[in-house]
């Protein structure tokens, strides 16, 4: 506890009681200037990291790669092990039966793919992460019930304690909290 | 984008005054063909009854489809129909009209199919199933099938005109109501179309997918003819200010959707039919899979699957309305490609020919089908203006 | 957003907070006495399921009634059943999800739960199908000294990646769906025990604006991997039968016609779970009559492309010329399995058409009735295309007869008792809802402003 | 089940009713007149014994039959035989859906002297052949020895003596009526029995089958470990040890020729019973696929005995067990790529024909019509 005391806040929290509330909080923020925001919201809201600046998710681009990686796979594990390495004469066919090698080329595809967009996923969300100092306000808790939250990071240019909060408390919200990091 | 909901239905969308130019150039065209191809059939009726059966299924095709994504629209309600809907029904109601240009493909019958001529009496199998290939049968279900047909597109598109009367909020759902069935009719009776006009070209070869295969095509072809309607709607008015990016993105993702089936399809006949082995049912893939059909087969996995699926993959294309069109073209004349390596293998056993009878019949029937349509598009409202739906449709993201 | 003449999909009266509150408590309050019950007599067919497998290992594949020429039998028949259940979930979850169809939300999780169970189910019955079910891991391709590997032109190779990576996904799906739930149980739940697990389990999940994004956009991208992936599973199913040669089973409408028989026997299991869930665990609010309705035409639909695969099937028959196919469509008519398929086309065919009469899709019971005859008939499709194809093939010397064992329906019931344990552990410990996607809705839903609701 | 009474001593036994079995009579086998006969005889079969008395051993009068009301099981190995069999002026019509199966298909094909003589080649013609080389796969080539079997329908007699021989040779378990049926029996060859004609008096046909050696076998494909490949000989070679029991390979047989070990039905514990088998055939266990291997442990042998005198194997050094049994001379087999050889000889005639050929499997196994030269005056009769 004594190290609390010496330690900088995490972040400045405002609690809204409605998602316009905090989309408009988001905006005045922006506008006085303040860059490092973060908004907790109950459930996903496309116009939230819109206004936070997040347009494009890098995820399809990884997910394609390892569609791409999973079809290769795929197709020269079957030919390498059907052509190169365990070569018999099965019923007649060719060796490089390339039309009986679609199936599991394509299951492939789409169980490297879809392994990519959970790990990138979580990859981009920085995830798993046990502890993190949003947790240590209480009222953090209503963030997955119905209650919207934008937080300020003490490491913004322009954050300051003081007046943050002040900012932040002229936007109506429901209370402000400190978050201890 | 969106309009406010108190206006939408004020507002009247009449067709673009240039239709009647395009019609004009179709009428042109349609002449030009006809000529070409009446002068083809002084030089070689054979050539000219195959040709014109090929081109026929192609238009055939089209206007089916449109009848069947009609249905479709009214069945899921969904609100990517509604600015499509006056085209699909303008492509539907050009069935009846179809059927009159069936009449050379009666004519040559002896022709095309083999089937059809004396010496098949030769031919234990194709006496086996003599009850149904014959002359006044074959001739009877294509009447019934286009009957059929005709019936659902007048039926729907005489209440879609009746809503824009009289905006009576009861009649989607009769429309739903006759969709539900007509979708199925229409399934079970365009799998039989598909046995008639091109299995039964080699009467020897059966497959159980073949139906479905067809099915799947006629989605690709009429997709792809009313995303261009779509294209060249949405550069005029009034449509301009109606189309945006989120209708063309959904229509994109209809498209998508209906090429992963047909390559579905596709895949899972071959690798049936690839994987037994059995004599009776792989000669119809070796007729495809040598000489300049190979090319053909490799052209269709190429530009009728491979391309046009990455392509479609990304939702900025999609979006992109001159893209998109662009994608819809190339889809387009694959699947003239696809009904002609369906078709044509089997009139000549062995070798790839082009001729440009098949060019002349194409654009002789497609001008007459385009001119048709064209005038059927220009009766109506190119927007069902009363339907409950069209606010959330006009403002589709 | 609601069009005129649909019923809305959540009861009015809703807002996030009510919705977190009310499924949350149905995990973190105690289970009613009837679980307790219901969960003691499927734990009972577990055990039976457990004892039969043992004997299984320990005698032979020989207490079951396989013989030559039916190779198959109870097992696959099992396998394509369960499987084909499974598919529902994904269907509900990925497909409508891309089709922008908001009913599915207070169903898919529970519908993916299914999915789950009834491929672990299913996944069950190809291991212990095999003669020396010890040795079924040399279907999977891994370095061995002996440079041995599997067959990639055999569909059982097929399936062991389509099934795999079915449950991958399925499972990966699930969970990803699961991570924000996770997250609201550890913000409610009481007990230390519980707070440490749905902890640890949803991964210190905070619902920030970037979470949130590429959640969804992963979410997206997987019900769009999804989609394709439950094609191509029944898919791969079906060609375990069309590859052969056999009369009844090469046929190449069988992948289309397979999908669509595995999503409407999954549609008919998930009404069969939901009809009495919804009144015993007191969600009527959330599963409404909007949901059974269209769950009921979903059933119709697919029936009818069923239905049309039967047409096909008898009218390629004889249309083929085939004196084989003609007569395995004889055989099934007229042959001593003739019962079965007459069944089969009562419960499968016969018994959705009611399922075009409004009543019928909007009373729960009627529903409830339909769904029955469904699961019983594609079960017994199964049966037929198995057994039927199999019992009398080309040499009419080898022709016999089949019948299942005791011990043949001792795992087959078994097995249905392992999903309903299984289902009855996930309605305890898990959301059976997705809390975060009820909330995403409510406020589309209702009319009023529910964010003004104080806590 | 009827009762046969014969004086004071009578019998009951169940009773089969066959085809041109002679109206009003009854054949009982009489058997070894055990009761006890090991794990799979025992209480199986009936003691005729008992009818016969010491003072008249082969000839008894005055025995009644009569009806009774019980059941009894019968097991066969085959249920359905017939070929165009008519009925009877008294029979009931059709046999049900499976009536005429057999001739169908074209598998037994039988002519007369005098249609042979007409067209040497009908039995070609009366299935579908598919062209050669119809396939969608470029061909695999057979240098060095290419095995094939030849049998003649027209000399077989069905006397069962092949099957006994394979049984012996390739230690094949018996697995007892209980199993027989189920369906399970283990025979690798079988002789399949049809009778033609009318009901009252008809033809009876017997076609051995055993494993075709496809070569383009479509019980390979399916194998999901690889446990059926193909040998460099044609041998569609079956390898126990990695079978783990799929079945799938059975199921896409057409000629059902694949026998599975549902039970562990060899006892390997029994010391004793180790001397009873061949030392070069390995004994199979539970949970895999067997079936007839052209007696391949013959072919190796052979193999080494010509590469020890540096030399071709000769034609007819191999015989197979069923071979090298039958009373007739029914079965050859050797070197199809040697055009020299007996089993090609059989092959080039006019008769050879494939069973199921238009299934595209190509047989190695293939088969001669039968002929009959019938009098016309006593078959009108």
């Amino acid at each position: 506890m004594s190290k609390a005391a010496t330690k900088p806040e995490f972040a400045l929290m405002a609690e809204f009681r409605s998602s316009r509330e905090l989309l408009h909080a988001i905006e005045q923020s922006q506008a006085a200037g303040y860059t490092q925001l973060e908004a907790y919201t109950p459930y996903p809201i496309e116009e939230v990291w819109e206004a936070l600046g997040q347009h494009k998710s890098k995820l399809p681009l990884i997910v394609l790669i390892g569609g791409i990686v999973g079809a290769f796979t795929g197709y020269l594990l079957q030919y390498w092990v059907s052509v190169i390495n365990y070569p018999v004469n099965v019923g007649g066919r060719p060796l490089h039966s390339w039309v009986s090698f679609i199936p599991v080329t394509f299951e492939t595809t789409i169980l490297f793919a879809a392994g990519a967009a959970v790990l990138g996923m979580f990859a981009l969300n920085r995830l798993p992460m046990p502890y993190h100092p949003v947790f240590n306000v209480p009222r953090f808790a209503l963030a997955s019930r119905d209650r919207y939250f934008l937080a300020i990071g003490s490491w913004d240019p322009k954050y300051d304690r003081r007046a943050t909060e002040e900012f932040l408390l002229g936007l109506d919200p429901f209370e402000v909290n400190e978050v201890a990091s | 984008m969106s309009e406010p909901t108190a206006s939408t239905h004020e507002r009247s969308f009449p067709p673009p005054a240039d239709l009647d130019g395009l019609q004009s150039k179709a009428w042109i065209a349609a002449g030009i063909g006809i000529a070409a191809s009446l002068a083809g059939w002084f030089l070689d009726p054979t050539q000219f009854y195959r040709s014109y059966l090929v081109s026929w299924i192609f238009w055939l095709s089209v206007a089916a489809g449109c009848l069947a994504i009609l249905m479709l629209h009214h069945l899921s309600r969904g609100a990517w129909g509604l600015m499509i809907r006056r085209v699909l029904e303008a492509a539907a109601r050009t069935l009846p009209f179809l059927a009159i240009l069936f009449i050379p493909i009666v004519l040559g019958l002896e022709e095309t199919y083999v089937w059809a001529r004396p010496e098949a009496a030769a031919d234990e199998l194709i006496q086996h199933k003599a009850v149904y290939l014959n002359r006044t049968a074959f001739v009877f279900r294509t009447v019934v099938y286009l009957g059929v047909w005709s019936f659902f597109a007048y039926g729907l598109s005489r209440l879609s005109l009746r809503q824009d009367r009289t905006g009576d909020a009861t009649l989607f759902r009769r429309m739903q109501v006759i969709s539900a069935p007509g979708l199925g009719i229409y399934c079970l009776l365009t799998t039989f179309a598909a046995v008639d006009w091109l299995m039964s070209l080699d009467p020897h070869w059966y497959s159980s997918l073949f139906g479905v295969y067809f099915l799947g095509g006629q989605g690709i072809a009429a997709l792809a003819f009313v995303i261009l309607v779509a294209l060249y709607l949405a550069q005029r008015e009034p449509m301009a200010g109606a189309f945006n990016a989120g209708h063309f993105h959904d229509y994109g993702k209809l498209l998508l959707a209906f090429v992963m089936l047909w390559t579905y399809f596709a895949i899972s006949q071959l690798l049936i039919i690839w994987s037994a082995d059995l004599p009776e049912e792989i000669t119809w893939y070796l007729e495809r899979a040598h000489g300049g059909w190979k090319w053909v087969s490799i052209l269709l996995v190429l530009f009728h699957f491979l391309l046009p699926f990455l392509l479609l993959l990304s939702s900025d294309l999609k979006r992109n309305a001159k893209a998109l069109g662009k994608v819809a073209l190339l889809l387009l004349a694959m699947r003239w490609f696809d009904v002609f390596w369906l078709a044509a293998p089997s009139f000549e056993h062995g070798h790839l020919s082009f001729h440009w009878l098949d060019l002349a019949t194409l654009v002789g029937l497609g001008g007459i089908w385009l001119a048709l349509f064209l005038g059927q598009l220009k009766t109506r409202s190119l927007v069902p203006v009363n339907d409950p739906y069209l606010v959330e449709a006009l403002d589709n993201e | 957003m609601t069009a005129p003449g649909k019923p809305p999909i959540v009861a009015p009266g809703h807002t996030p907070g009510s919705v977190t509150d009310q499924i949350s408590s149905i995990v973190l309050t105690r289970m009613p006495r009837w679980w307790w019950a219901a969960f003691g007599a499927s734990f009972a067919l577990v055990m039976m399921l457990l004892y039969a497998l043992t004997k299984l290992v320990f005698e032979g594949t020989g207490i079951w009634g396989l013989n030559i020429p039916v190779g198959w039998g109870f097992a696959i028949i099992n396998f394509v059943w369960w499987i084909g259940i499974g598919h529902a979930g994904t269907l509900i979850s990925a497909i409508l999800l891309l089709l922008r169809q908001e009913w599915r939300t207070s169903i898919n999780r529970f519908a993916e739960a299914m999915t789950l169970f009834a491929v672990a189910c299913a996944g069950l019955f190809p291991l212990i199908h095999v003669g020396r079910p010890w040795l079924a891991y040399w279907l999977l391709p891994y370095p061995n000294t002996m440079d041995i590997w599997p067959q990639f032109r055999s569909p059982l190779v097929w399936d062991v990646f389509a099934v795999t990576t079915y449950a991958t996904v399925s499972l990966l799906f699930w969970y990803v769906g699961l991570v924000p739930d996770l997250a609201t149980l550890r913000d409610r739940a009481r007990q230390r025990l519980a707070k440490i697990t749905y902890g640890f389990l949803s991964m210190g999940w905070r619902g920030s604006a970037t979470h949130w994004h590429n959640y969804e956009t992963a979410y997206l991208l997987l019900a769009g991997l999804a989609t394709p992936l439950v094609v191509s599973v029944h898919t791969v199913v079906s060609f375990d039968f069309a590859v052969g040669q056999l009369p009844g089973w090469h046929a190449t409408i069988f992948p289309p016609y397979f999908v669509a028989g595995a999503i409407f026997a999954g549609f008919a299991m998930v009404i069969t779970l939901a009809v009495p869930l919804r009144t015993l665990f007191d969600l009527k609010d959330f599963i409404t009559i909007r949901h059974l309705q269209n769950m009921g035409k979903v059933m119709l639909a697919t029936g009818l492309i069923v239905a049309y695969g039967y047409v096909i099937e008898i009218f390629m028959a004889w249309y083929s010329g085939n004196w084989f196919e003609e007569f395995m469509i004889l055989n099934r008519i007229q042959g001593p399995y003739r019962m079965q398929w007459y069944a089969l086309l009562l419960c499968n065919v016969l018994a959705p058409q009611l399922l075009w009469i409004k009543r019928v899709r909007s009373t729960p019971a009627l529903l409830f009735v339909v769904a029955m005859f469904v699961n019983v008939g594609m079960w017994l499709e199964r049966f037929v295309i198995v057994v039927t194809s199999l019992h009398r093939d080309f040499l009419p010397s080898s022709w016999g007869m089949y019948a299942g064992t005791r011990w043949d329906w001792a795992i087959f019931v078994g097995s249905i008792g392992l999903f309903l344990a299984l289902l009855f552990l996930f309605i305890r410990f898990l959301p059976m809802i997705s809390i975060f996607e009820m909330r995403t809705i409510v406020p589309k839903t209702q009319a009023r402003e529910p964010d003004e609701v104080s806590p | 089940m009827v009762e046969v009474t014969v004086d004071d001593r009578s019998l009951e036994l169940p009773v089969w009713i066959l085809p041109g079995h002679a109206d009003g009579s009854m054949t009982i086998h009489l058997g070894y007149g055990r009761t006890r006969t090991g794990r799979v005889g025992s209480g199986s079969g009936f003691d005729a014994y008992r009818l016969r008395t010491s003072r008249a051993p082969w000839h008894v009068a005055g025995a009644r039959i009569r009806k009774i009301a019980k059941h009894y099981e019968l097991a066969s190995t085959q249920l359905h035989s017939n070929i165009g069999l008519a009925p009877g002026p008294n029979e009931e019509p059709g046999f049900g859906v499976e009536g005429v199966e057999a001739e169908r298909r074209h598998l037994v094909r039988v002519g007369t002297l005098e249609h042979f003589r007409q067209e040497p080649d009908f039995a070609q013609h009366m299935g579908h052949t598919p062209p050669e080389g119809l396939s969608m796969y470029p061909p695999w080539d057979f240098p060095g020895y290419a095995w094939g079997l030849s049998i003649d329908l027209g000399a077989c007699t069905g006397c069962n003596a092949c099957v006994v021989a394979c049984q012996s040779e390739n230690n094949i378990p018996i697995v007892g009526k209980e199993m027989v049926a189920m369906g399970r029996e283990m025979h690798w060859i079988r002789i399949d029995r049809y009778f033609e004609g009318e009901l009252e008096h008809p033809h009876v046909h017997h076609q051995p089958v055993m494993c075709m050696h496809c070569e383009q076998a479509p019980c390979e494909v399916v194998c999901p470990v690889g446990a059926t490949v193909h040998s460099s000989e044609g041998l569609n070679d079956m390898v126990y040890n990695r079978c783990v029991g799929t079945r799938y390979c059975s199921n896409n047989c057409p000629y059902k020729v694949r026998r599975f070990n549902f039970f562990k039905y060899n006892d390997t514990e029994t010391p004793v019973l180790e001397l009873l088998r061949n030392p070069d055939v390995t004994v199979r266990t539970r949970g895999v696929m067997e079936k007839c291997t052209y007696c391949v442990q013959r072919i190796n042998h052979a193999r080494i005995e010509a590469e020890k005198e540096e030399r071709q194997i000769r034609d007819g050094e191999i015989q197979t067990a069923c071979q090298q049994v039958c009373p007739t001379e029914a079965i050859v087999f050797g070197d199809v790529n040697d055009p020299e050889s007996k089993v090609s000889d059989a092959k080039a005639k006019p008769l050879a024909y494939d069973i199921l050929a238009e299934l595209g499997t190509r047989p190695r196994t293939s088969y001669l019509a039968k002929l009959r030269n019938p009098n016309s005056t006593l078959e009108e009769s």
